[in-house]
């Protein structure tokens, strides 16, 4: 088991069940979460389901992508607080996160994860 | 009356406020974002009045209506309410000078949201609050003056900065939640001892 | 009404469904249509679902946004047999849709869209 | 017989291959890429069957398993399989030479996916097929060769190529299945006249 998992924040539920469902077709032995949506399934994201979600990790590294700036400040906040390992991932959202799940699927190094994600950063 | 008696009236005339202008606020949010500001502010202020804090320290206060904001808002301000909280409830612990608690909690804005004066932000109304409050000239009139020029500025961060030139011309929604957020604090009498 | 709808084109449907969602709360008068997973909701792409939905807007220009490359040769083949003028944009999937989305919604140039969307061309 | 029904024929005993095959496609798939390509090329040719074209024209034939795989796989072989038989659809209406249809359909696939010989895909298969075609080499024996030497190659395009290095070692899912196609088209003798 790769010892990163990936947490996947998004504005709209579906958005994070569905690239979860994407990447798990590639990566069937990366753990990956969803914290997406309000608590009552709105369009925004919630600090508490994020925050829930990187403590449920048993991976020692978090590694995390977004889809829009107001998750990050979300995500941000919850790295300050938190004492698990959490790197937010400033690329392509659905790309990005495909691409990570794919290559930590298949035991590639992280030097060469990071170059395929840096032609992804976009934010 | 105590300091955090006061500090409680505040975030209860806040919280009060948000609900009345939930829609006025939405609307402002249509025009320049998704059209949920009122709302997220709304369902924030529920959660803060039900969660606030009975301790008795205005540290706690503050921390306990951070809190409530972070985990319910949902949108962008959440976490910027929530940060900014946060650094007033820090401050609160170590002095009393309300400027320098708002200046604290403006620093945790800019910090949060990697943006600064004139981005067309909460920010904007921030930072001229905490200024006037420093010099003791702070009215219920610049309040509203602050949040009326954001109207002229082109929005550099959050959603509306992607309407570039089209931003202006609009009052930022989350500068005229801070402006509730100010209304209350003088209502509360909570700028004084 | 703006005269360029959006479609998006995702191998999951739920991932369509939800950009679709996200879009729609910054830009209720473009029309934007989603056509994600196979026939029978699988992962993948369809052509027939990607042409029913090219063929059932009204707008005279079409902008396609997909997440990965096969999503891609699926619109590449819909865009040469159609008589619609589909514009395949090779920006991020879900940033660059919703960029667009929004500058659509506010009347923006195509000038100033596109040389929003040009940092997020990754594809 | 008749050119249409050795063509009918070389269909007919593909579809037939790939529902043998379709746990080890997926198989293949799995290593490399999403696990998929046997179920998606298994559902191709359900619907190529179904809807095999009954009218004795040979570019009729090929356009409407054209649109079957083209309609049914979701995958990335849908759109490619789908380009290529358009392609065959079509040479087939100019000429008769196998090689020339082969030709085209390796070309509608370069083209279709922006891929090349040796970037470790179905083309690998295409390409030197043709060639031997061309020089009248073709044998089972030559096929089943060339769909093993996509195991030494590392990916340049499709999924597998975000496994860089680590795709090397692995027959390619898409090479395999053109194997088959390959393998059914001699033995449907639909290579010569
Ligand atoms: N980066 C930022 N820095 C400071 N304030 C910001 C930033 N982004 C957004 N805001 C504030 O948040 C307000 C929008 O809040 P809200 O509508 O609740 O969130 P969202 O935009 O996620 O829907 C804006 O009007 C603005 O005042
Ligand atoms: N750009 C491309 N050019 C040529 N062939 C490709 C390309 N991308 C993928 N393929 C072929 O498609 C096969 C995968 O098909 P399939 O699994 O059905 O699609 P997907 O990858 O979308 O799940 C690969 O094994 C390869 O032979
Ligand atoms: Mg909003
Ligand atoms: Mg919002
Ligand atoms: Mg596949
Ligand atoms: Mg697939």
């Amino acid at each position: 088991m790769p010892e990163i998992g990936i947490l996947l924040v998004s504005h709209v539920r579906e958005i994070g069940d569905g690239v979860l469902r994407l990447l798990k077709e590639v990566a069937g032995d990366v753990t990956i979460k969803a914290a997406a949506g309000t608590e009552d399934n709105g369009v925004g994201t919630s600090f508490d389901r994020i925050n829930e979600a990187v403590t449920s990790f048993e991976e020692p590294r978090i590694w995390a992508f977004y889809d829009l700036g107001s998750a990050k400040m979300n995500l941000d906040l919850v790295s300050e607080t938190t004492d698990k390992n959490l790197e937010i991932q400033d690329v392509s959202f659905v790309e990005g996160a495909y691409v990570a799940a794919a290559m930590l699927q298949a035991n590639a190094s992280e030097d060469s994860i990071h170059s395929e994600l840096k032609p992804l950063k976009i934010k | 009356m105590l300091m955090v008696d006061k500090i409680k009236k505040w975030l209860e005339l806040f919280a009060a406020q948000l609900h009345e202008k939930k829609t006025y606020l939405s609307e402002l949010d249509s025009a320049i974002g998704d059209g949920d500001h009122g709302n997220n502010m709304a369902r924030g202020a529920d959660f803060l009045l039900k969660s606030l804090d009975q301790s008795g320290d205005t540290s706690a206060v503050f921390k306990n209506a951070a809190m409530a904001l972070l985990s319910k808002v949902g949108g962008a301000s959440g976490p910027l309410y929530g940060s900014a909280l946060l650094a007033l409830s820090k401050k609160a612990g170590e002095t009393d000078d309300r400027s320098e608690w708002i200046a604290a909690g403006a620093e945790a804005i800019a910090h949060r949201g990697k943006s600064e004066a004139g981005d067309k932000t909460m920010l904007d109304v921030w930072l001229p609050v905490q200024k006037a409050l420093a010099d003791g000239t702070l009215t219920h009139e610049k309040i509203d003056a602050f949040v009326a020029e954001t109207k002229s500025l082109k929005a550099k961060k959050g959603r509306a900065s992607y309407l570039g030139d089209r931003s202006v011309g609009h009052i930022d929604p989350g500068a005229q939640s801070s402006g509730y957020l100010f209304h209350a604090f003088l209502e509360a009498g909570a700028d004084h001892a």
